[in-house]
């Protein structure tokens, strides 16, 4: 009468990683016609690269979204975070840490504001994070007019460096997931996470701290922005206000979802979000190899990720039903 | 020494006071009932005393010492814990997730998964239950395992004092055997029970003192030596209620059969033959999970009988889903009124209406100027028919669903534990109208877990038993018959 | 408990703007280098500006019938070490992105000029790659041609100067041949860098052209796209240059996006508070709807300031109203694929290819429109492809 | 006593929240203005005022039942370049166009709507999906920038009015849209199709067994978007013309303006009229930013702070504990 322990996460975390061997296959078969190869050493370079600015974003936004939370100011942070590193850097080298520390801190704050917003002052997240976007954006157009700072050639390397055919950043990006799967599974905070998205009155009556605890997934996701801004300032050299216009907020969310986290929050995983990331960047990697028209990009990203929701939404339909006693027999 | 001690509990939301001025004791090792109609403040009181909310008046002793808690957290800490009427289980998460959440081992800082398992599988073989497995998931057990992962959660805690709001409520009366013997066991352990509950027989069956509240305020406090049902019932509601079941009403006979199942089934329900006559009531007995829900689904067309056939007055019927089976005249309320029945921000009179909204093919302008008839007809006790129903009272609640049925005259209605979790008032009306559309002649399918209902009120008992009939009874049956057929061990 | 709530939200949100404002006290170098006028404005750049509008007056070496092969003051330079035997060479191109209608007639522009070298044998494999305006997936790209190692050159549109330097630099390093157009990036390491005269010829053509043409006290609104954008920042502070010598009333600048319905919105809101003289566009999106509120409003046209995109010229035409059409050269997209080639082919280009910018005049007006007739309203005047054999079906049916 | 307590309840409820708002905005820019309440100034307002606010009557009904709809600022933006395309300056393809229009706009709903209801995909990734869809396709089709042009017939709505109307000056043809969209959706949510929308919205479980249609109504909702923007995009285009970016972000823009009107994302509760008023609030402080002059850069930094505080404001009363008793006494029987 009851099935085995973890089966279900394990099922769609696997179903997330074949889904990602599918999209790779597909997209193999799809260059090969072409006459291109995708696993030549310059499209796996590519392609792990695009994993690395998704992923940071991608990896705090699980974590709100487990707590039925979201937040659409990460684009924002990052920007505002590629610029306070670049400027506390200076182009000093001795001004790293500090730069680093700073960062965190901004954006952990951005992070603290918005889940006090939501968790104290009952604002919808929606409506809070895009509040809080607005707040940064009018910040950052009134006091910086472009690109400002700079980055030592050292922090650079964050950005370009490369172990083998793997970028520094997305190992590191790679590191901060296992960890985010670590503290999922293994801190009260991060397992409390869980039971917050699942239902929150539960979550308060069993005397858990609600409210702390969806302060934290959104603390995290606000640093988990500012590591992405780091990354933004050290490929850039300088810190861009102008990297908000990307959207990396719906980027970072598509790529949540398509990992199989529920977006009403309670169910999912880093682990699936980091194959989502995953297929996101093959899919960019894939269109760029084919030189795939701009636009038609975007065409095909949405289909993608309105088809992969909607077998996620089946499997979780047959999921639910009740196990049938007596066998099916003819309608009547 | 008292175990607990509340005095002088003042509670009120948005300037309506809930309680005035109520004091509480518990001796440990007690097990003490709060009983009162619904409203009279039984499961605010409790609330406060779980930390969910917190009293603007009053002292709370814990073992001789002043507590006050902010947060339920508090509460576990200072050794009270709580059984909600809601379940209050995540079904994404393990048995043994659900039994330590919020309070999960730790080893070195990390939760410690192996001695969470170990400690839920021991709190269990405490409890005498030994088909839970701790890595189950809540969301894939039955709600007797639901329920006992509840008081494992509860007792997990270590607590001094347990409350439990409506324990039995989801339970059938084989369950509720089970939970008078784990109350047996806490009582010998020295664990007070704070026993919110509407049944009358759990009570005196249970209780060693009974607490009675009424209109948010303190009535009496006694042993349950000292009075009878009665009176108790007389001190809840101010007034004496005669006869529990009401009579039938002259001229009810059987007449036509309105609703015929033959041979009905589907994957949880087999064999299924069922006849409901024109002022009829037949009732569905069995325990939990025998198939009495699904009946009511598959006849309603939530989840259709696949094989047989149905008749509706006389007309066979191919009911796929619910609006065929509001357009062939039968009518469902539904187990969870909250959850199935009731738009809770939307006003009684959107509610009520809500039927006639839906199809058109039961809409009229006669059946919309009935509407406000039907609700006063049921006693209902509302601001007014703009009030959201959220803000009524559980049996008030139910009278604007029941309301929302008859909007639609249907020839056939099922009730499916229709007194759940309401007051003895509203109970009592309900019965009456159950009576009255009998009299109309409607025909009436009705399933209740209390036994009692069902014998008091139906002219057939129909019992099942893993999901096929496995007898039939008349009127005036015994709970001994009706139990005998429903554990599938035959006629006595 | 609630107002504690209350006040650690409120604690959390002034911390942020306290962390905030602190990471910012220190001033930039930017600022500190470049502002050399009182305006305090760090995109003027007092050298920058003094020589584009030099450069203004300056005749072109090349043939004045192709444009886009001309080139002012040009310090040639030898490109011998990047000479490749035969044709069909592999020429890729990072677009920063085709998210506007100027753009959209370059790159179109562009293909077809890649199509004719194509046939000439010279070019073999034409790639490209589209970063959507984003910095960081234009670097991506640029990696990624990098690291093919397929491409005999590359040719860049950076989609911001500065953030875009890294990954330039290290086209460069790869030793491929890097030309780099419209807006620049701060290394020189590039063969040669292609651009019109620039943003402060734009912005002060424009606004010349508003102090010549109003009284003295004259109301102006300048009305621009975005901030942030170093080619637009340049018009405008060209402009603010100007303006601060006249004695024309500047009334406001206001962000439109490009809107065309925000333009009319403000316009008409500035219409309702006054009379509004003069217009400045530091591009000419949305141009006609700003025109338009004028009409709406029933007050007389304004003396304006476009740019050579069609709809805005037709309705000049139309109004018969006191306007310029400041340009951006848009045939300078043709100019990097034939730079490729020459380059490929070691012959001489210019370090810095200064393409000639002029913008078109009330005199010049009729003989563009007549030249563009059949050409869709967000087309660009000066787009130089009428001699290519797509002409003029490619610009027609995008 | 009661009295007073009911009138300070409804005065401070999400609904009223929008218009105490609305006079506070209109109080800040008649301060700044006075000139603004002229006829003619007023009418220029509303004019530009009309395609948010219909667009926020869409939007309500696909919010109030339960779900987002992301789409419509890149539906928008797709309405105004099909049409320029489409039209290409004949007037006598008008009409046709339009018809072209709202089909294309029941088109993009119905897809919205039946991805959303039948195959369970949440409405936030549909639409987010369908407005990448959009973006991209309508620029595959015409190349990346919009090409053709409108008629004048076309740019009517948006752009005209009756004419020496005394003290109004010109009464817009978008302002009688607008009323006419807005009478249109109160009274829709007064049929029992509004109201089903609306018990959907609470409890979905309910209505269906109730035996509402709620994936038809659901679906219906996002049609009665796709319309709205269609319609908006009829009046943007005629007010402005076409341009490349016309609809971007609009639909932010307008999910704040329903939720500052109190309609509570996840349905179920919210008026059309204080939707409707929430949009009308976003526009007058656009306006109250020109009056004050207040710095470009800067405003978003004040809307953002401004629509946070409001929806806080308005949200307090919910996030109290909600009584379970009835707050009535019982009659006596």
């Amino acid at each position: 009468m009851t099935r085995r322990p973890g089966a279900d996460r394990l099922g769609t975390t696997a179903l997330i990683y074949l889904a990602l061997a599918g999209v790779l296959a597909a997209g193999a078969v799809a260059t090969a016609i072409d006459g291109g190869n995708l696993f030549a050493t310059a499209n796996l370079v590519d392609m792990l690269t695009r994993t690395s600015l998704t992923g940071f974003l991608a990896i705090g936004m699980t974590l709100v979204i487990l707590c039925r939370s979201l937040d659409l100011s990460v684009g924002y942070t990052a920007a505002l975070s590629s610029l306070v590193a670049a400027t506390t850097m200076d182009g000093q080298v001795a001004n790293i840490p500090l730069a680093v520390a700073a960062v965190l801190l901004v954006s952990g704050l951005v992070g603290a504001f918005n889940g006090a917003v939501t968790a104290y002052l009952g604002v919808n997240p929606f409506i809070t994070t895009l509040g809080t976007g607005l707040i940064i954006k009018g910040y950052l157009d009134t006091q910086y007019k472009g690109p400002a700072g700079d980055v030592p050639a050292l922090f650079q390397q964050f950005g370009y460096t490369r172990i083998g055919p793997v970028p520094v950043s997305a190992l590191v990006m790679l590191a901060l997931a296992a960890a985010a799967v670590w503290f999922l599974r293994s801190t009260r905070t991060g397992h409390h996470m869980y039971a917050v998205g699942g239902d929150v009155e539960v979550a308060r009556m069993s005397g858990i701290r609600t409210g702390r605890t969806l302060m934290w997934a959104h603390v995290l996701c606000g640093m988990t922005a500012g590591v992405a801004g780091l990354l933004l300032a050290a490929r850039f050299g300088t810190g861009s206000a102008e990297a908000y216009t990307n959207l990396y907020e719906l980027d970072a969310i598509a790529a949540v979802v398509l990992g199989g986290t529920l977006l009403l929050g309670g169910k999912g995983g880093v682990a699936g979000t980091v194959a989502g990331v995953a297929i996101l960047a093959v899919l960019d990697t894939v269109f760029n190899v084919m030189q795939i028209d701009p636009f038609a990009k975007d065409v095909l990203r949405g289909v993608v990720i309105i088809t992969a929701v909607a077998i996620y939404a089946r499997r979780q339909l047959d999921r639910t039903a009740r196990r049938p006693r007596f066998a099916e027999g003819r309608a009547s | 020494m008292t175990l607990l001690a509340m005095r002088g509990i003042d509670k009120a939301f948005l300037g309506v006071p809930v309680l005035s001025s109520v004091d509480l004791t518990v001796e440990p090792g007690e097990v003490h009932a709060l009983v009162g109609e619904n409203g009279a403040g039984k499961s605010t009181l409790m609330k406060i005393l779980a930390g969910v909310h917190t009293a603007d008046a009053g002292t709370i002793e814990l073992g001789g010492r002043a507590v006050s808690f902010t947060h339920p957290l508090q509460a576990q800490q200072a050794g009270v814990a709580s059984v909600f009427q809601e379940f209050n289980l995540l079904p994404e998460l393990t048995v043994a997730e659900n039994v330590h959440l919020g309070r999960e081992p730790r080893r070195r800082g990390m939760i410690d998964r192996r001695a969470m398992a170990e400690r839920t599988a021991a709190v269990l073989a405490d409890l005498g239950v030994d088909d839970l497995p701790p890595q189950a998931k809540v969301g894939s057990l039955s709600v007797a395992h639901q329920q006992i992962t509840e008081i494992a959660k509860a007792l997990s805690q270590g607590a001094d004092l347990i409350c439990m709001d409506e324990p039995t409520a989801a339970l059938a009366d084989a369950e509720v055997e089970l939970l008078y013997g784990l109350i047996g066991r806490l009582r010998e352990r020295g664990v007070a029970v704070l026993y919110v509950s509407h049944r009358l027989k759990e009570i005196f069956d249970l209780c060693d003192r009974i607490t009675v509240l009424k209109d948010g305020r303190l009535v009496d406090s006694v042993a349950t030596a000292d009075i009878t049902p009665d009176d108790l019932v007389a001190k809840m509601v101010g007034r004496r209620i005669e006869a529990q079941f009401p009579e039938r009403l002259p001229g009810t006979e059987p007449g036509e059969v309105r609703l015929k199942v033959a041979g009905g089934g589907n994957a949880w329900i087999d064999g299924i033959d069922l006849e409901v006559r024109a002022g009829e009531i037949v009732g569905l007995a069995g325990l939990q999970g025998s198939g009495r829900t699904e009946i009511a689904e598959a006849v309603f067309g939530i989840a259709p009988f696949t094989r047989g056939s149905l008749e509706v007055d006389g007309k066979p019927m191919r009911i796929t889903k619910p609006r065929k089976a509001i357009a062939a005249g039968i009518a469902l309320v539904t187990e969870d009124r909250k959850a199935q029945g009731l738009a809770l921000w939307q006003s009684v009179r959107a509610n009520a209406r809500m039927v006639l909204d839906a199809n058109a093919r039961v809409h009229s302008r006669r059946r919309l100027a009935r509407v406000s008839e039907l609700l006063a007809g049921l006693d209902l006790v509302a601001r007014g028919e703009d009030q959201e129903v959220r803000f009524l009272s559980g049996g008030n609640q139910q009278k604007v669903v029941v309301a929302k049925w008859l909007a639609a005259e249907p020839g056939v209605i099922v009730l499916d534990e229709p007194t759940r979790g309401i007051d003895v008032g509203a109970k009592h009306k309900l019965y009456t109208v159950i009576r009255e559309l009998a009299a109309e002649g409607l025909a009436v399918l009705l399933i209740a877990s209390e036994l009692i209902e069902v014998i008091g009120l139906a002219d057939r008992i129909v019992v099942l038993h893993d999901g096929r009939i496995a007898g039939e009874l008349p009127a005036g049956a015994t709970e001994q018959q009706v139990m005998a057929y429903a554990t599938g061990r035959g006629p006595e | 408990m609630r107002t504690t709530r209350i006040a650690a939200a409120a604690a959390a949100a002034l911390g942020i703007l306290l962390a905030t404002a602190c990471t910012t006290d220190a001033p930039t170098d930017e600022a500190e280098d470049a502002t050399t006028e009182e305006s305090g404005d760090e995109w003027f750049v007092q050298a920058d500006y003094e020589e584009q509008l030099a450069q203004r007056d300056v005749e072109p070496e090349g043939d004045p019938a192709t444009p886009w092969l001309q080139a002012i003051e040009p310090e040639w330079i030898d490109t011998a070490e990047f000479a490749q035997e035969g044709g069909d060479h592999t020429v890729c191109f990072s677009n920063a992105s085709i998210s506007n209608p100027w753009r959209v007639t370059g790159w179109i522009t562009m293909q077809q000029q890649v199509a004719v070298l194509q046939e000439s044998g010279q070019i073999g494999e034409f790639r490209h790659s589209d970063a959507g305006d984003d910095d960081d997936q234009q670097i991506s790209d640029i990696q990624a041609f990098i690291d093919s190692g397929d491409c005999d050159a590359i040719i860049i549109s950076p989609s911001t100067t500065a953030t875009l330097t890294p990954a330039v630099e290290a086209a460069c390093e790869s030793g491929v041949p890097v030309i780099v157009f419209d807006r620049g990036v701060n290394t020189d390491c590039a063969v040669t860098f292609i651009h019109p005269i620039g943003g402060y010829a734009f912005g002060a053509d424009a606004a010349e052209f508003l102090v010549d043409n109003l009284e003295p006290g004259s109301k102006v609104l300048a009305l621009r796209i975005l901030p942030g954008v170093d080619v637009l920042e340049h018009r405008w502070a060209a402009a603010q240059e100007i303006f601060a010598d006249s004695e024309l009333e500047i009334l406001g600048d206001e962000f439109t996006g490009g809107d065309a319905a925000e333009i009319k919105n403000i316009v008409t809101q500035y219409l309702q508070r006054g009379d509004v003289d003069g217009i400045w566009m530091d591009a000419g999106d949305g141009a006609v709807a700003a025109i338009e509120a004028f009409e709406d409003a029933g007050k007389p046209y304004p003396v304006m300031t476009g740019e050579d995109e069609l709809s805005f010229m037709r309705k000049w035409k139309d109004t018969g109203m006191t306007a310029l059409a400041p340009v951006y050269s848009n045939f300078q997209w043709r100019t990097p694929v034939i730079a490729a080639t020459m380059i490929l082919a070691g012959e001489q280009v210019p370090a810095e290819w200064v393409l000639p910018q002029e913008p078109i005049t009330e005199a010049e007006l009729d003989q563009y429109l007549e030249v563009n007739a059949d050409m869709p309203s967000l087309h660009y005047a000066k787009f130089g492809g009428e001699d290519l054999p797509g002409f003029p079906d490619a610009w027609q049916d995008r | 006593m009661t009295r007073v307590r009911e009138l300070l309840v409804r005065a401070t409820n999400p609904t009223a929240t929008v218009f105490v708002l609305l006079v506070l905005v209109f109080a800040g820019v008649f301060a700044m203005n006075p000139g603004f309440f002229e006829g003619p100034s007023l009418m220029a307002f509303l004019k530009q005022a009309a395609p948010l606010v219909i667009l926020a009557a869409g939007q309500y009904f696909v919010i109030v039942s339960g779900n987002f709809d992301l789409s419509v600022g890149a539906l928008v933006g797709a309405q105004v370049v099909i049409a320029a395309r489409l039209i290409d300056g004949e007037e006598s393809r008008t009409v046709p166009v339009l018809i072209v229009m709202a089909l294309f706009g029941i088109a993009v709903g119905l897809v919205n709507g039946l991805i959303t209801t039948a195959l369970k995909v949440q409405s936030f990734i549909t639409t987010l999906g369908m407005l990448l869809v959009l973006y991209g396709a309508i620029r595959l089709w015409t190349g990346g920038a919009p090409t053709g042009s409108l008629s004048e017939a076309f740019r009517t709505p948006g752009r005209l009015g009756i004419e020496n109307v005394p003290v109004l000056g010109q009464i817009p043809w978008a302002l009688l849209i607008m009323i006419a969209v807005g009478a249109g959706s109160v009274l829709l949510m007064r049929t029992r199709f509004g109201r089903i929308l609306m018990a959907a919205g609470d409890n979905e479980r309910a209505a269906a067994l109730s035996g509402a249609r709620v994936g038809t109504a659901r679906t219906i909702a996002f049609i009665l978007s796709g319309l709205s923007a269609t319609v908006a995009g009829v009046l943007i285009g005629g007010f402005a013309g076409v341009s490349a970016q016309v609809g971007d972000g609009l639909e932010f823009t307008v999910i704040t303006a329903v939720v500052l009107g109190g309609v509570v994302l996840g349905g179920g509760r919210g008026s059309v009229l204080a939707a409707m008023a929430g949009a009308l609030v976003i526009e007058a402080l656009f306006t109250l930013f020109n009056q004050m002059a207040l710095p470009s850069t800067l405003r978003p930094a004040v809307q953002g702070a401004i629509i946070i505080a409001a929806v806080a404001y308005a949200a307090r009363r919910r996030t109290r504990p909600v009584p379970t008793t009835a707050t009535a006494t019982p009659t006596p029987s």
